[in-house]
């Protein structure tokens, strides 16, 4: 394992005071807690947001906290989900008296942890509501299993609701906009390489040199199968096939775009992807209405992308579109 | 025979010790059907409650699995930390003042304890969790106790259930937890969850037999 | 070699049309050309900023086109610079009639296609002028050789000198502040892993599993030597002692920070190096000013880091503080 | 003997097939101490020269050259484009007009491309380029010539000469181009410019001693 890191067991609390010395301008951490809120926190009178999980996602979550989007993000050990307390600390942090939104991510211990914090926030007389994402087409759906993965749609989730939260909607309306992006966003991914948890010392699963990984999660975890690599836009159809099944989409809808890097692939190669996503939804009479490149939801130095397409309406579009100023996502609005 | 405070601490001690010696263990069965930080997560978390040990020398029983409970909860994240968590914090609330406790409040603890993990998961035997070495050996437990044949053995019945279980799970689909995702690809995989439910087992019933 | 693309003679192509379709509303590429300029190019009256290099950097270039930074991008083959006759091309495109500023990284091949396209547009009459960075202290300057590199630093050039052009600086002003941040910037970079050219198939040089390679170039080249990986504070203090010699930089000085990935570095190991990096400078004295953590200047999937500072007076403050909105460089303003 | 257009056109031919052949050589040369595109970029360059080959055929000798320089300075990039490509275009303007060259002209031309080469890049013998292969080369060129040893003859010392000069490029540092970065390191490793001007000039005899 080569890393650029001093030891496993601080790697986190060092990337934290890291990510506040470079951008105090953004985010301020909670003493004793990996937390980080943003640097006006608590908003009054507006409806703060809380999301959070493992680390080794950068720039998520905390890349994402900022004006029009987040107010708090919590990190836990890396892909590891935080623990209640510091999720509760998040939200007594933010809250500005209109209610917080926690945007969690759809695995047993975001939701278990999340729901933990939740009831102890509530104790407090603090209101809590809270939307599960759950974007990942990869893992078919079903009543017997724990339902599908949060991967990098999450962050359309952060962007639309904190825009809803920012215009002055209130919690009811902020988590109907969340549950909206959610019911509308989809997204699969696949690896060329494993990453490794610095903890653990050696790649999570191993891949020969002509292998992919396809149906990825975001923590290392092996996808649902395994195949030969083929060229970009084979990849990139494999992937998008599965999320255009699933909605439907339809020609004539207008969607936005992600194309992102699981955190070691090279931006030219993301862009490979996109010229192929355009194509095929072009062919489809698919509007694209933004496309979004970029590493915006990573699994440390895995080497791989996922495709998201977020299906939008006028609603969506308007809050899309909303500026947004963050360490890792800015916008100017439009 | 009877269990004090002493004792409990150097049972959580014990786990303490056997989760450090299986960190990588179960972390390497986590990166087979997880994401490789199961180990990790425990070893984090009873790290933390041996530093909390001192200050709870003394203490009744109910208090320390209490603080076990709410340490792991504060510090393992993941899914099993609000499993182990929620499971030592009810098995204190089960114990709540006790000095000393016999193998029927054991027994209450136990049941206590599986209660809240499934309340916590929402998850039942046969999905490839801790639950399938839990259940199996409280079954074991229970019968044994009924049976009146000692403490020490009714635990070490109940290991060997654990144990069983354990290795059943290598049989069977996950249809809870991040393991769920794999679906057919899962089985042949032994759960990292029930593998650390069966060694915490196996931990405290090697100081009981120690006695 | 495993790589999201198609085909490694047309993966240039194919990421610019990647780029254009994600991108419509910052740039539009000249037919023809792997060429990117604003999407609103020529703006009248404006000087105009023209950068460019081999492709495999990205963001740069063409990250950084748009208000506030470049006008246009020139993007040769994976690591080769782009020939004089693209150059040319968006030098015309580009020019408002206040002249065309070429920032150009210090390679023999660089500087020799730039000065080629700058005879062929002065021969059209365009006012052309040109800056050569060079900011990498790994390459000891030296009369006998071609001088240093030009590295992650010449971010703050398209930065600070876009800002004096969007300011309505005249061309020799705005040459005079890009000179005046090549003669403040100094940066150095390293290696964890190699990264392998598309069309070449296979890793420009190898490292063992405990090695790492010191003052990279950005093109996967060899650096100036190898060493055994150590841990992160250590090889930071590594490169921030070669660069803060160099200057030097003293106690009272005001400086920007970049930490730089090599495309393949997860944020999480940048924004460790920056922990130490801001303790270092605060240990002596140095005051940070701003600090830029991310993957500005890259090569390909490599892994590993640059540091850059750049010292500041008021005059840079100000630019560097100035609103831009590219695709890969969005500030507010302050 | 004189060369006429169309033995030019096959010289051009054989240069490209020869560089084709040795792009991954040329490449992995240029990866010890440069960039790992040197190959890449020759025969990126005269792949495209072939394809205007076609149009060229009966124009003058000078046309032909400088359209070759042209299309290397649109083609190839990084250091290599716009030096081998001055070399070629002042190689034709040196012989605009002809349509028939001896050896005199060569030496002409010859002359022409190294001081393009040299103004352009800005250096001279010693530092680790190109010119170290073309510079022995143009010398033993020009002694042949004086001593009227013929075309072929004069073409093959050159490719000896220049054979040497790339093999001295082992022992020397570089100070030029990419490679300088390196320092001391780069001593040991043949520079890829002078080792593509070298195949280049074998290529082009060649087919002159094959007429
Ligand atoms: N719903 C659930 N009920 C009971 N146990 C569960 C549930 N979900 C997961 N587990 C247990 O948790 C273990 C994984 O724990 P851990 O790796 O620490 O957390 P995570 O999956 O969040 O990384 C699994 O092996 C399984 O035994
Ligand atoms: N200033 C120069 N003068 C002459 N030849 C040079 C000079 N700089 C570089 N070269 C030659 O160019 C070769 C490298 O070409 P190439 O790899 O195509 O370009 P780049 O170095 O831009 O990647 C070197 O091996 C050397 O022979
Ligand atoms: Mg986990
Ligand atoms: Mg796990
Ligand atoms: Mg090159
Ligand atoms: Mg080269």
């Amino acid at each position: 394992m080569k890393k650029l890191i001093n030891d496993p067991n601080t790697v986190v609390e060092e990337m934290m005071e890291g990510i506040v010395q470079a951008y105090p301008q953004y985010v301020r951490k909670l003493e004793g807690f990996n937390v980080l809120v943003r640097a006006d926190a608590p908003v009054n009178g507006k409806v703060a947001l809380v999301s959070g999980g493992g680390s080794g996602h950068e720039p998520a979550h905390g890349g994402y906290v900022g004006k029009g989007m987040l107010d708090g993000a919590v990190a836990g050990a890396v892909f590891t989900s935080p623990t209640p307390d510091a999720i509760y600390e998040a939200i007594k942090a933010v809250n500005g008296g209109a209610g917080v939104l926690l945007v969690v991510k759809n695995y047993t211990g975001d939701v278990m942890n999340f729901d933990m914090a939740k009831e102890m926030a509530e104790m407090d007389g603090i209101k809590v509501d809270s939307v599960v994402v759950n974007d990942d087409v990869a893992v078919e759906n079903s009543t017997w299993t724990t339902g599908r993965r949060g991967i990098a749609g999450t962050v359309f989730v952060h962007k639309i609701a904190g825009a809803a939260a920012d215009k002055g909607m209130t919690l009811e309306e902020v988590k109907r906009v969340g549950e909206k992006v959610i019911a509308n966003v989809r997204s699969m991914g696949m690896a060329l390489t494993p990453c490794t948890v610095p903890a653990a010392g050696k790649p999570s699963f191993t891949l020969a040199e002509n292998e992919m990984e396809i149906g990825i999660g975001i923590h290392g975890e092996p996808g649902t199968h395994r195949e030969s690599v083929k060229a970009a836009d084979e990849i990139a159809d494999e992937l998008l096939n599965k999320i255009l099944a699933d909605l439907p989409y339809e020609s004539g809808d207008e969607v936005a775009v992600m194309v992102n890097g699981m955190g070691g692939t090279p931006l030219m190669e993301l862009f490979v992807i996109n010229r192929h996503v355009a194509s095929v939804l072009k062919e489809k009479g698919i509007k694209v209405y933004r496309t979004f490149v970029g590493e915006y939801m990573t699994s440390l130095e895995m080497q791989g992308a996922s495709i998201t397409l977020l299906k939008l309406d006028d609603e969506l579009k308007g809050l899309l579109d909303a500026p947004s100023d963050t360490i890792a996502f800015k916008d100017f609005g439009r | 025979m009877t269990i004090n405070s002493a004792i409990v601490i150097d049972i959580i001690k014990s786990i303490a010790k056997t989760l450090a010696e299986n960190k990588e263990y179960l972390t390497e069965l986590d990166s087979a059907i997880g994401d490789a930080d199961h180990g990790i997560n425990m070893d984090r978390g009873f790290n933390t409650v041996l530093t909390k040990l001192p200050s709870l020398e003394g203490k009744d029983i109910g208090t320390i699995l209490k603080t076990v409970g709410m340490t792991l909860v504060s510090t393992v994240g993941g899914a099993s930390g609000p499993l182990y968590g929620t499971a030592f914090m009810r098995a204190g609330q089960a114990v709540a003042g006790k000095n000393e406790i016999d193998e029927k409040d054991i027994l209450t603890i136990f049941e206590a304890a599986l209660q809240g993990i499934k309340e916590r998961g929402k998850a039942v035997a046969g999905e490839k969790t801790m639950i399938d070495a839990l259940e199996p050996a409280l079954k074991s437990y229970r019968d044994a106790v009924d049976n009146n044949i000692g403490l020490a053995e009714a635990l070490n019945r109940a290991v060997d259930a654990a144990k069983e279980g354990m290795e059943y799970t290598k049989n069977i689909i996950a249809t809870k937890g991040r393991a769920s995702y794999l679906g057919e690809r899962s089985i042949g995989h032994q759960d990292p969850g029930a593998t650390s439910s069966y060694l915490l087992l196996q931990a405290a019933a090697r100081v009981v037999n120690s006695l």
